[in-house]
């Protein structure tokens, strides 16, 4: 392939990755201001900012995923396991410990997705699939199917709370994000993500233990998971074993391709999927505040998805790749 | 370096947003009520629905309805956004009554009233207006009672198929079901969730029930549309078990007509959902409502009023 | 010859790819009825000449005449509806299917007004075809449960259920058994007899002269000529396929000084269907070359010394201990760094940009804190050095990998392992789909690491590379040692002969 | 053992089923009966149809979330048009209308390359939103009773719904392994390229498979249609998942190339023979939910296993 040819493709593929989406986002914002003052209120906008992050922070771990060329489609019931054992027990072992309990909970749940896919070697989908069962059973049974109320000072502010009028989980958010593209950039697990996902055997000759990092990338998609659940919980100030987390996968997975993350690997987009979750945010308080019919909603979702993949498509045909 | 761009350029616009709409709020005078409803996938909301719309209209209020898409997070986020948009007052529909707390809690501090339009409540709502679930439980063993008594059905089996579990407020249908049976002397042989929360479900788990109780007397089913799918069960079964649904939708009551169906305890969504307005309206003429829980009554459906009660809802979603 | 006879004729074919003429007009012909040994080093054109033939690459000149009327093929189909078709070394062949329905794929018969595959009449045809062949096989077994060589003849069957009139075999017999070989040349002999035409490409110059009528030599895209077997022989056909070999190096030669100390000795090695029994030593400083063609076991012998795939015995000691290898990540801690052959399903990360590429196998020596901080300074700083050294041509450190000239990948995959300063460094066709320049080049800078004290192993099918490049090269022929040769007795032709197993004396 | 293996991969459900029945039949009388077994079998009709579809799709080496909106989109027709054109045409339009779906699933697969769980992610929501906008978010109710033959009636004793399982396993049996096009499905799901260079349209081929998925959906939504005599736009909600499992407990896999129709079959019938067995005696349904999560874990742990054991047989040069 011809250097410099090449060379324009990615600058022009590149610059679509860090400035497409916010791009789309602006004309967004923008056109919904000029349609409703209400949509443009420093108050709809910043509460909008933290509802985003309730599916932007279960996306990070996803990221690392979807990068790696695996799968979870078991984060809601996840999430609901997750939320009720922490919450059942702010009462023995108090907030901070509570909160704890949850992130660790899902912790371990993304573990044990992770041993079934490295060690049994069972595609993910099909892992996550069966355990989205169980988690989900073994949520309804723990609480007898009675919701966990959050009465907890402490756990409702990580959620509900606000600092200098901005809503605590924005800040959560922007930490999470930040460490994510940290560990995506500045750390040897990365870089190592991003060589399993992009071509395993390359990365299994150059000395990396393959099965390790693909066990330990599901970790953190239940660790992102346990942290957006304790947000959840206290934004919801309760956690339904039957409610918590229903569709959420979908949600979080639609979030991270939208983000220009390819599904075929290796590629990734960390902040696109944080710009992806506000877009579809302010898409759909937009329409809401414009009193569109909620039908048209779905439809309005679907087309901007299959047209943002399309867009991704063309990026990486840019890039010279294929996408699966 | 770009990503930092990329976001102060969203950051940007933003600010720049807020400060340009900063204008609009506050300004307007008229009176606003936000209604937030579940979905408008089923019937019964839609009636809810139209009943706050029309008692807006009616009172010359200025009316904003958002749909959870059956989605808690959205609902409070919805919420919040009404109470951002300074509505004078607030109408829910909860998905997760569980839920609403905190959001409920800002807007009061807001002092914007909250007036829950069924389903149930947590957090400070000035009012909840809610089917006496429990009641049309009872309400329908009794009517059941009472037919197998002219009917001469000597059976004392009867079952219950209930909403998905995490509805819990629908729950209490059931439970209310199952205390009275109890209380009446009849066994409840199978107690089941339909699965799915459909009509082809309720088809499913009646054919179940059947397998399990060949002679059970009658059913009693916490959703309509699960009704008329055991209605349909039976019928294909040749049996005569009686069926009891819950709701009042125009399925149910063309199940009814076609005598499918035994009866149907309807809930008056309509009412509801236009009382909620009322109830605001009161609030904003300065009398207090804490925490109320108003009941709203459920009425029996017969095969013999079916056809007037008809006639009233459709004038009712006519106007 | 008179243009009637020929099934297939070339005229003045050529084809060039940049930086090289991959065919460079050849006139070239084959009969009905003939079997036509095609022969030639790696690179001196067959395969770009047979993928033509398939309708892979249009011509960039000349014609290609098929019964006497002139045929231009913008696909693989059109050439396998002119009668033509080309059996690749990688099948195409779906391994999910059975035997017969691979046979017949796209045009299976049909029966219930076709509607339904009629399997009755699918296997019966399939069977009669392979029976013709006199291949024992079951038609309704899946093509993933049987052998290479039963895959081999399920190309052959498919050949011949397209009636093709020409049947072009790229190193058909190179991964058999003696015994697989023996069945494959009955059945090409049958094809003979029953008037098609055969291309046969082959390294192993004694199946050539058992099979074929003609052999043509082809050298650097050129054909050198076209004989009758009858009247030549093995060495001049040998002579024809090395040509004149510059020996850059050889002058060099005399002032290295002779053998060093041993850094890796290898003893009694064996690798499951690739090498038995295989022994030497590599000495600090050395470049060791393994020739071998392919089926020969040299790149199964190298893939297991990295520990890409098990050795079935053999101990292995390195700077004189004794050691296991059992995973690369044990080889790289060891000192020994690896480059493959397959850049790009192997070597490259495509997503990456060319300094991640480089630095991934010492990211984490190259951060604080176990690579919890990566230290750019740092990261950079080896990546210039490397590039330096190397003296890589890319436009940025940030530039994707897959934008770069082969050439510059294969740099960057040599300056992989360099990073790691390794002690010992296997390279697998190291020039591999690379131009001329950077060929040279590359042979300069592995040259001057082996004069810096690092020991190399390489492998390569490209004479020259063998020739030139290494102080020693041992040859192996169907996994077992065949030759060895150092820079006072290497031989061009003899190393050709050992290859391709004629042992009988070359001239020397 | 190779050979019991073998067996496995294509009848390992019959086991679970086996298991399950002895269970059920120590726990209930009500089980072993003529009624209870003919129900079982019904109601897994419409679960087996679109396992039939599914396993075409998984065989591609594709995939397909939208089935569910697809019924819901023919329903709220079928419901709209019984009373116009009448049934018979009804349902063929309404069938049609769904398989035209599958069309555009298709087109955006093959055509666009977007990756199909995508593809077929975005065309469910675009789909359960356009559903919803025809019936104007309303359930139908069909007035013409005669509809319910299809799901609920009976014919020598035996519900429809069994005929027309029978039905479309012998049809997906004869497309899958009988006919060109399910083997030319098979070629792409095992070695695209290859199938590719042997001269098959491999575009058409995948076109063809999401219209087969869709049709399936289509007509199990005629069932269950039927049985509800409503016309809902939000039917069967998280169908898609159970049929997913039923699939992939049926020993069909994800990396393309082979089907199970057979295993799709049994498994369909296993999952609502859990369903059914277990609300028989009452069992919550939280315990179902895990059941059925356990089995899955269960089937696929044993079929790593097999797998393994199958790998470490080939090396050892034992023909399997």
């Amino acid at each position: 392939m011809n250097g410099v040819r090449g060379h324009a493709r990615v600058w022009i593929a590149s610059r679509w990755d860090s400035f497409g989406l916010p791009a789309l986002i602006s004309i967004l914002l923008v056109t919904f201001s000029l349609l409703s003052s209400t949509f443009a209120s420093g108050f709809n906008l910043l509460s909008n900012l933290a509802f985003s992050s309730l599916v932007g922070i279960g996306a990070i771990g996803m990221v690392f995923c979807i990068m790696s060329g695996d799968f979870d489609i078991s984060v809601g019931s996840m999430s609901a396991l997750a939320g009720v054992l922490g919450a059942s027990l702010v009462g023995r072992i108090g907030g901070v410990g509570a909160v704890l309990v949850t992130v660790a909970t899902a912790t371990v749940c993304g573990f044990v997705n992770g041993v079934f896919v490295t060690k049994l070697k069972i595609p993910a989908f099909i892992t996550t699939l069966g355990m989205q069962y169980v988690y989900r059973a073994i949520a309804y049974i723990y609480t007898s199917n009675t919701p966990v109320y959050i009465k907890d000072p402490f756990w409702l502010f990580l959620g509900s709370g606000t600092v200098l009028g901005i809503p605590f989980p924005i800040i959560i958010t922007v930490v999470c994000f930040a460490a994510a593209v940290y560990v995506l950039r500045k750390t040897s697990f990365g870089r190592y993500v991003v060589a399993v996902g992009t071509n395993k055997t390359a990365a299994m000759l150059s000395g990396i233990n393959v099965d390790f990092i693909k066990n330990m990338v599901f970790v953190l998609v239940g660790f992102f998971v346990g942290i957006a659940t304790v947000v959840t919980a206290s934004y919801l100030g309760s956690v339904n074993p039957g409610m918590t987390g229903q569709g959420y996968e979908f949600q979080v997975i639609t979030v991270v391709v939208l983000g220009g993350t390819a599904l075929t690997g290796g590629n990734g987009n960390m902040l696109g999927a944080f710009f992806a979750s506000l877009f579809l945010t302010y898409l759909q308080n937009g329409l809401g505040l414009k009193q569109v019919n909620s039908y048209w909603q779905f439809v309005a979702t679907g087309l901007v998805l299959i047209f943002a993949v399309g867009i991704n498509r063309v990026k990486s045909a840019l890039l010279g790749q294929r996408e699966a | 370096m770009k990503k930092i761009l990329s976001i102060l350029l969203v950051l940007a616009v933003m600010a720049g947003a807020a400060f340009a709409g900063g204008a609009g709020e506050g300004a307007k005078k008229e009176v606003t009520i936000g209604f937030s409803l579940w979905t408008m996938k089923y019937t019964f909301f839609q009636a809810v629905e139209k009943g706050v719309r029309d008692a807006c209209k009616e009172l010359g209020y200025k009316y904003i309805m958002i749909d959870q898409n059956e989605d808690a997070t959205k609902m409070v986020n919805d919420l919040n956004s009404l109470v951002g948009q300074k509505v004078t007052g607030i109408v829910i529909t909860p998905v997760d009554p569980g839920a609403i707390g905190p959001a409920v809690k800002k807007a009061r501090d807001a002092k914007i009233p909250v007036v829950c339009a069924d389903i149930g409540k947590t957090g400070p709502v000035n009012a909840l207006m809610i089917s006496n679930n429990k009641k049309g439980g009872e309400m329908a063993m009794e009517y059941m009672d009472k037919l197998f008594k002219e009917k001469g059905i000597a059976s004392k089996k009867v079952g219950v198929g209930r909403v998905q579990p995490q509805y819990t407020y629908a729950s209490q249908r059931g439970d209310g079901f199952v205390a009275k049976a109890k209380e009446m002397g009849y066994t409840v042989v199978s107690d089941l969730v339909t699965q799915p929360p459909t009509a082809e479900g309720g088809y499913d788990t009646m054919q179940q029930m059947l397998s399990a109780n060949p002679d059970i007397a009658g059913v009693f089913f916490a959703s309509g549309r699960e009704a008329v799918g055991a209605s349909n069960a039976i019928k294909a079964a040749g049996k005569n078990t009686l069926v009891v649904g819950y709701n009042g939708d125009p399925e149910e009551i063309q199940a009814m007509k076609d005598g499918i169906m035994a009866g149907d305890i309807a809930q008056q969504p309509y009412y509801i959902g236009y009382q909620s307005v009322m109830l605001l309206k009161e609030i904003f003429a300065g009398k207090t409502y804490e925490d109320a829980v108003v009941p709203v009554d459920v009425a029996l459906l017969t095969p013999s009023n079916v056809d007037e009660f008809q006639k009233k809802v459709d004038a009712l979603m006519k106007k | 010859m008179d243009g009637g006879v020929e099934r297939l004729r070339t005229i003045q074919l050529t084809k060039t790819f940049p930086g090289v003429v991959a065919v460079d007009k050849v006139d070239f012909d084959v009969r009905p009825g003939e079997i036509h040994a095609l022969v030639g080093e790696n690179g001196a054109g067959k395969s770009t000449l047979i993928k033509i033939l398939g309708g892979v690459y249009p011509p960039d000149g000349g014609q290609v005449v098929m019964d006497g009327r002139e045929v231009v093929f913008s696909s693989t189909h059109e050439s396998l509806a002119s009668g033509i078709s080309v059996i690749y070394q990688e099948f195409n062949l779906v391994p999910d299917l059975s035997v017969a329905e691979n046979i017949f794929i796209g045009r299976e018969p049909k029966t219930f007004g076709g509607t339904l595959v009629d399997f009755r009449k699918l296997n019966a045809r399939a069977a009669e075809i392979l029976a013709t062949l006199e291949m024992p096989l079951d038609v309704k077994s899946y093509v993933s449960d049987i052998s290479v060589a039963e895959r081999q003849m399920v190309e052959i069957a498919k050949a011949l259920s397209h009636d093709s009139r020409l049947i072009i075999m790229d190193e058909p017999t190179a991964t058999l058994t003696e015994k697989e070989v023996r069945k494959i040349f009955e059945i090409v002999k049958n094809l003979r007899a029953r008037g098609v035409a055969i291309i046969y490409i082959s390294h192993r110059l004694e199946e050539a002269f058992e099979l074929a009528d003609r052999i043509s030599v082809m050298r650097d895209g050129r054909k050198v000529d076209t004989r009758a077997i009858a009247s030549t022989s093995k060495n001049d056909v040998i002579e024809m396929m090395v040509g004149k070999v510059v020996k850059e190096y050889f002058a060099e030669a005399g002032a290295r000084e002779a053998p060093r100390q041993p850094l890796l000795e290898v003893r009694g090695y064996s690798v499951a269907d690739a090498v038995e029994d295989i022994s030497f030593t590599l000495h600090r400083g050395e470049i060791l070359a393994f020739a071998g063609v392919l089926g020969s076991g040299v790149h199964g012998l190298l893939q297991s010394l990295f520990g890409v795939i098990p050795k079935k015995a053999g101990e292995v000691s390195f700077e004189g201990t004794p050691v296991h290898i059992d995973r690369p990540a044990d080889a790289i801690r060891l000192g020994i760094g690896y480059v493959t052959e397959d850049r790009k399903n192997a070597g490259l990360l495509p997503a990456m940009s060319v300094l991640h590429n480089l630095t991934v196998i010492i990211i984490r020596a190259l951060s604080f804190l176990r690579g919890l901080f990566i230290r750019d300074a740092a990261e950079m700083k080896s990546f210039a050095a490397i590039r330096a050294r190397l003296d890589i041509k890319l436009a940025g450190p940030t530039q994707r990998i897959i934008f770069l000239s082969g050439g510059n990948q294969q740099k960057v995959l040599i300056g992989r392992t360099l990073l790691t300063d390794c002690k010992a460094l296997i390279l697998l066709e190291p020039t591999r789909g690379i131009d001329i320049g950077a060929k040279a080049e590359i042979h300069r800078i592995l040259r001057e690491l082996a004069d810096k004290g690092l020991s190399i192993i390489l492998t390569s099918s490209e004479l020259p590379e063998l020739v030139n490049l290494p102080d020693r090269c041992i040859v192996l022929y169907k996994g077992r040692k065949a030759a060895e040769f150092t820079r006072a007795t290497m031989d061009s032709e003899k190393l050709v002969a050992a290859q391709i197993g004629h042992t009988g004396g070359a001239r020397a | 053992m190779i050979r019991f293996l073998k067996l496995y991969e294509k009848f390992g459900i019959v086991i679970f089923i086996a298991l399950g029945s002895i269970f059920l039949v120590s726990v209930t009388p009500n089980f072993l009966k003529l009624d209870t077994i003919l129900n079982i079998l019904a109601q897994a009709a419409h679960g087996a149809i679109v396992g039939f579809g599914m396993t075409m799709a998984l065989t591609s080496g594709g995939f397909d979330l939208s089935v569910e909106s697809i019924m819901a989109l023919s329903s709220v027709f079928m419901a709209i048009l019984i009373p116009v054109i009448g049934i018979p045409m009804a349902i063929l339009v309404s069938v049609l209308i769904g398989s035209l779906v599958g069309v555009l699933n298709g087109l955006i697969i093959a055509k666009l390359k977007v990756n199909p769980l995508i593809t077929t992610l975005s065309t469910a929501t675009i789909i359960k939103g356009v559903a919803l906008l025809v019936a104007g978010g309303r359930m139908i109710v069909i007035m013409q009773k005669r509809f319910m033959a299809i799901g609920t009636g009976k014919l020598l004793g035996i519900p429809v719904p069994i005929y027309l399982m029978a039905l479309f396993f012998g049809l997906f049996y004869l497309v899958v392994y009988r006919s060109s096009f399910g083997r030319h499905v098979a070629a792409v799901g095992s070695n695209e390229s290859a199938a590719r260079i042997s001269g098959l349209n491999v575009d058409l081929v995948k076109i063809g498979v999401y219209v087969l998925v869709a049709f399936t959906g289509a007509v199990a939504s005629v069932i269950r249609t039927s049985q509800a005599l409503i016309g809902m736009p939000s039917m069967s909600p998280g169908f898609v998942l159970v049929v997913l499992t039923i699939t992939i407990l049926g020993g069909t896999s994800l990396a393309g190339g082979r089907g199970n129709l057979w295993g799709t079959l049994l498994a369909a019938i296993f999952v609502s023979m859990i369903y059914y067995g277990l609300n028989l005696i009452n069992v919550q349904v939280f315990y179902q939910m895990l059941a059925v999560g356990l089995v899955l874990m269960l089937a696929l742990f044993i079929e790593g296993l097999r797998v393994r054991y199958l790998q470490a047989a080939k090396a050892k040069g034992i023909k399997v």
